[in-house]
């Protein structure tokens, strides 16, 4: 199979998207002449010209809210945040206007956009640039969050997105632009929704989302390594809707549980999954199921210390010998 | 009344001079029906026990919904703020779904989700009734971009208020809709108060609000809204320039409202005096004037006009009987409408799980 | 001891820190002439003048913003948000600029101020107008969330709020400001962070916060009277810092709980909890830590199920019944 | 270099006569300062493997920074965008303190937690550095607003850029700032571009961006940013306005960034053509304008220039040095500066739990 980047992986989706079905159209900041600011969008607009690809004023609650209205005359834009920390600027138009519409209209509006950018620390950019914003905005019904964590997955997961006829944020990660995966050469779609068994295991389940995944992949090595644990990882691929049963089914097999977040921890996407899971397995769990978030703190600058703020191998590995 | 003989000139506009005698009526009919329908919420908000939240009464400005949008086509679209009754009406929207829809039953036009502040009709052009302020302003703008992308030949006439103007993504938007030439006409209902606070203590301007639009090289009008000669004649030049030239415009319409911000304002006469009020309710009133002027210009009786607000206010009333003898939504319906996928049962609604309550 | 309205209390509250300290003051839309759309500021502006209290033109996101800037200087502005829900206009200013503005500074500034209003639903406002952000924004480190249940605890963790040193996010109840507790003329301040034991019980912790306080207290008496349950309601009063020692304490006695949590359920309040719960007393629990939030769709308008929408007395008798 | 000509009215407003030929020897050295600190960050960024994230800078528009901060009295304020460590320097901060902070040292003037976009010295009246394009604009009207409030006779600088004026929090700014007549000054940088978009593509305007103002009755200025004596007397006439009269003002000026928007943009020879960034350098490099203006005026000999260019290299080279050799943070650091209350250990901070990892 065909190895290619996570960026070429959505860039690829972009294009075949916008090649499908002509509704679709991209809105952004830097999104078409200069080729985006990490480059997903490269070649779109050289490709698909003025009227799909469009560079936006610095103003996301304007082109957000542009998207909104433009996708209930059955537009499907896909709108760039340069950074999702941007959507701060945006978001009575993501929360409101994206995702109350349909429900204040009684069904008679719905609202097929996507909203796309990287939304993690790690780079060095700095607290107001590193917001990681899937489960403050999971918390809003209405809405969908996807966070992928390979090529694969995004190519696919992306192409659901456009698809689908609600709002979809999809939270990509720069430092995973670069990374490389196989990927098929033909058409696929991700539903999502579908968790993503990355790794099979019978001790514990590490349930992790975007980034993360690969963290707990490396952690899952050194467990069977130097512990002789057997570690299953689960990726959620999707925050909302989410896939409860592959969650507990890792639960009740491995009985135990380490949720990995590059959230910050309080209120996160792992407190409402580990909320979740000894509600659903109380029974099946022989210990608490624990977290390793972000270190909980606006995100440092110092590039070396910022690698410590996210979870790290260590900490997962130190959480699992906690309980097992 | 001289507002009416210096507005002579816009009685003269094409667009005035072709409409006919029943068009002429059905302008009346129209602000009559707003006026009615105004009058019995706000009746059955404080008997009915049944209404809740707010409720933003329009009269004082119907001669502003009713006269712009007697000029919508077939593609035009319209969106507004949360005082916007009137527009839903005058978009062709029944008194019963409306009615319905204060009451929160399931027969409301937004199934009793929505409330006051949330009609829609999109399958009339008209796309609500939004409660935050100015949130509506980018999604107008959306609207216009659609149309321009899809080669309709359209406009989007998006309301705001006075009060709304300063909230900053009315001017990001002016800037994107003149930088991008869309088609979309931001139509500024001054009634001179938001809320408690009058014009001058919450915007700075020159000239007027609708002025600012020159920094951003956008074309602007100024209207007298008590007159709906001008009102049209005005507009129809902003829709004009939206369609054929697909230019945005905004426009100033000055106005008044006659009762408090919503039904609950008990300041309503300490931040405006009654004189005020009473002034505009006399001699500025859209109803009386536009009566006046087919009376004079013998286009319609004193009998017929009180047949036609007879009319209305049987249509309010048969419209609080039918929302009284509708059904309210089903709790289970409190899930419904929140996501497309899940209502249609498609496969991506099927999959995965969408509600956390369980 | 007196007994006066919550709305009376918060107006206390405030002009008894106005004349205290004249750094503080007080902006927002319709605060000062109209003596607030929720009157919390009755008066105020007739006693302390335009200096000290001051209607903004309807832009949050730069009266907010205003108020970040003042602090810096050294002023403790107090600012009205009409409803919470209008932060969304705003959010930028709260999260990154209130909320980051210190650790970016490392330390050099801070910024002391409150943002105050009512965030609650069951008022018949509409999704727009009925949301409850304390979960998200208490997902950032450097920001302080309150929610009040009674006029005793608004005045006292009000005051408090306005003497703190970060910025303090303070969520009312429009639904409460009509209610009546006794509150002691005498001055007293409720520090953050310290919950209280609204009443003591030994088979189930209700944890709740705001309202659904108010709703728990209403359930313990049916449980008691009904079912022979006697059921202990904690009361947060502080999201963060949380109380976690009393939360705990309680767990450790009646090894049962049931979170009541106004907001919606993803990644919620009460989903932080629940996983603090089983993490910490994980041999401590009976039976899974339920949970009671708010049915999970935007705020209905229609106000005979909007009712229903917020937790209810029933459901939490159900879910307490489930597990005991 | 008809450009110094055309000026000659500017060098001879009071505010510039005024000045010392120390003075005029400062603004030189400030300048120099201001590039060599560049010059070494840009070549530390690409060699060191220490610096991480974004490297915006300000060479080519260093008499902006300078010609406007040389007239900060006591209590004037100065807040900016991520582009900012020319005002950073030009408000007296040490290299050492900025560089360190690049490097994430402890040592930095935000102890390594805030980077190169966040800069901050309160206690120079310097209060950041924000990287959320317009961000900083309600923070300077708040920084003014506080000034008035304790009476102080003082003016905030709020700087911004050609693409942040879009940003709708900035014109809600203006209209309040306006309002509430608020000693801060909006200086728009108009370096022609926001990242790869020119001015064309992303603002619709009229005149000029800062002629926006005009909507909200705010006076404006336009200035040519090549010239710091054009630069000094327009933005005294601003800070007077704001000193006496607690007036807000926008003002424009010109100038031009030479490299690309931050270290990582590779495409800064696409969107600009070379020719025009070659053209800047040659002929309107404030450095170069400046040096001649004093060589012409006599204040200055060649020799001298060069050895302030020397110094100011050394200092640079020194700064990268103290950088490099001061400790990183601790790994417990994370958890500092993140509540004062915590940070001081007073009660409150002792009570309840602020952190949440374990
Ligand atoms: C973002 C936001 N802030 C505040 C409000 C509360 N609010 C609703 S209407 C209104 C006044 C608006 O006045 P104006 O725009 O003049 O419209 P009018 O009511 O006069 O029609 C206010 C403050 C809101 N709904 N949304
Ligand atoms: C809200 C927001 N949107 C986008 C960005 C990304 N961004 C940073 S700087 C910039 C360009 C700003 O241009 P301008 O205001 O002209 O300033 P200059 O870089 O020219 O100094 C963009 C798009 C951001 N930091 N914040
Ligand atoms: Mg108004
Ligand atoms: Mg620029």
């Amino acid at each position: 199979m065909p190895k290619i980047t996570y960026r070429k992986a959505l860039n690829d989706a972009l294009a075949e998207e916008l090649a499908r079905d002509e509704n679709v159209f991209i809105i952004g900041e830097e999104v078409a002449q200069y080729n985006g600011a990490y480059k997903v969008t490269e070649g779109l607009w050289a490709r698909f010209g003025d009227k799909r690809v469009l560079d936006t004023p610095i103003t996301e609650a304007a082109f957000v809210g542009l998207g909104v209205g433009a996708s209930m005359l059955g537009l499907r834009p896909v709108i760039e945040l340069m950074f999702w920390s941007f959507a701060y600027v945006a978001y009575d138009q993501i929360v409101n206007n994206a995702g109350c519409i349909r429900y204040m209209s009684g069904g008679r509006i719905h609202c097929p956009i996507v909203i796309r950018g990287p939304a993690n620390g790690g780079t060095g950019v700095g607290a107001t640039h590193s917001h990681t914003p899937e489960s403050i905005l999971a918390n809003s019904p209405g809405v969908k969050v996807i966070c992928p964590a390979t090529a694969y997955d995004a190519k696919g997961l992306m192409k659901s997105a456009i698809r689908d006829n609600d709002p979809v944020f999809v939270m990509e990660n720069t430092l995973l632009y670069g990374e490389i995966w196989e990927v098929p050469d033909e058409e696929y779609l991700i539903p999502l929704g579908v968790a993503d068994v990355k790794c099979e295991g019978v001790d514990i389940s590490l349930i992790a989302h975007g980034r993360a995944v690969l963290t707990s992949l490396k952690a899952a090595e050194i467990l069977a390594g130097e512990h002789g644990i057997n570690a299953e990882v689960v990726d959620l691929r999707s925050i909302r809707p989410l896939d409860e049963e592959t969650i507990l089914q890792s639960v009740r097999k491995t009985h135990h549980a380490v949720l990995v977040d590059e959230n910050k921890p309080f209120c996160s996407v792992s407190a409402q999954i580990a909320s979740m899971i000894q509600e659903k397995a109380f029974d099946d769990l022989d210990a608490p199921v624990l977290r390793v978030c972000s270190l909980d703190a606006p995100a440092i600058y110092s590039p070396a210390l910022e690698k410590l703020q996210l979870p790290t191998v260590e900490r997962i590995v130190e959480k699992v010998l906690e309980i097992l | 009344m001289e507002t009416l003989l210096k507005t002579k000139t816009f009685a003269d506009a094409e667009i005035n001079r072709q409409l006919t005698t029943e068009e002429k009526i059905d302008l009346l009919r129209q602000m009559l029906r707003i006026r009615r329908f105004e009058l019995t919420a706000l009746k059955q908000y404080q008997t009915s026990g049944q209404m809740g939240g707010f409720l933003h009464l329009y009269t004082g400005q119907e001669s502003v919904a009713v006269g712009t949008l007697s000029l919508c086509g077939d593609d035009d679209h319209v969106i507004a703020g949360y005082r916007s009754h009137g527009n839903a009406l005058a978009m062709g929207m029944s008194m019963n779904e409306c009615m319905a829809e204060l009451f929160g039953k399931a027969t409301g036009c937004s199934k009793g989700k929505g409330g006051s502040m949330h009609f829609f009709a999109p399958d009339k052009n008209y796309w609500g009734g939004h409660g935050i302020v100015a949130g509506q302003t980018p999604l107008g703008m959306g609207l216009a971009f659609a149309l321009k992308y899809q080669g309709r030949k359209g406009c989007c006439l998006c309301f705001l208020g006075d009060g709304a103007v300063n909230q900053g993504v009315y001017q990001a938007s002016l800037n994107l809709a003149s930088l991008w030439s869309l088609p979309v006409i931001y139509i500024i209902e001054n009634n001179q108060y938001s809320m408690g606070t009058s014009l001058e203590r919450s915007s700075a301007f020159k000239n007027c609000l609708a002025a600012r639009a020159e920094g951003y090289n956008l074309e602007w009008d100024r209207i007298n809204g008590e007159d709906i000669y001008e009102v049209r004649a005005k507009t129809w030049t902003a829709i004009q320039r939206a369609h054929n030239e697909s230019r945005p415009t905004v426009l100033e319409i000055n106005t008044y409202r006659y009762y408090g911000h919503s039904v609950s304002d008990a300041n309503t006469k300490k931040y405006r005096n009654p004189e005020e009020i009473e002034k505009y309710r006399k001699f500025h009133d859209p109803l009386q004037l536009w009566q006046s002027r087919l009376l004079a210009e013998g286009v319609i009786t004193e009998s017929q006009i009180g047949e036609l607000d007879v009319a209305a206010q049987a249509e309010a009333v048969a419209a609080v009987q039918f929302a009284e003898t509708s059904p309210l939504p089903e709790p289970a319906d409190i899930f419904s409408d929140v996501y497309y996928e899940v209502d249609e049962q498609t496969p991506a609604g099927r999959t995965g799980k969408h509600f956390f309550n369980e």
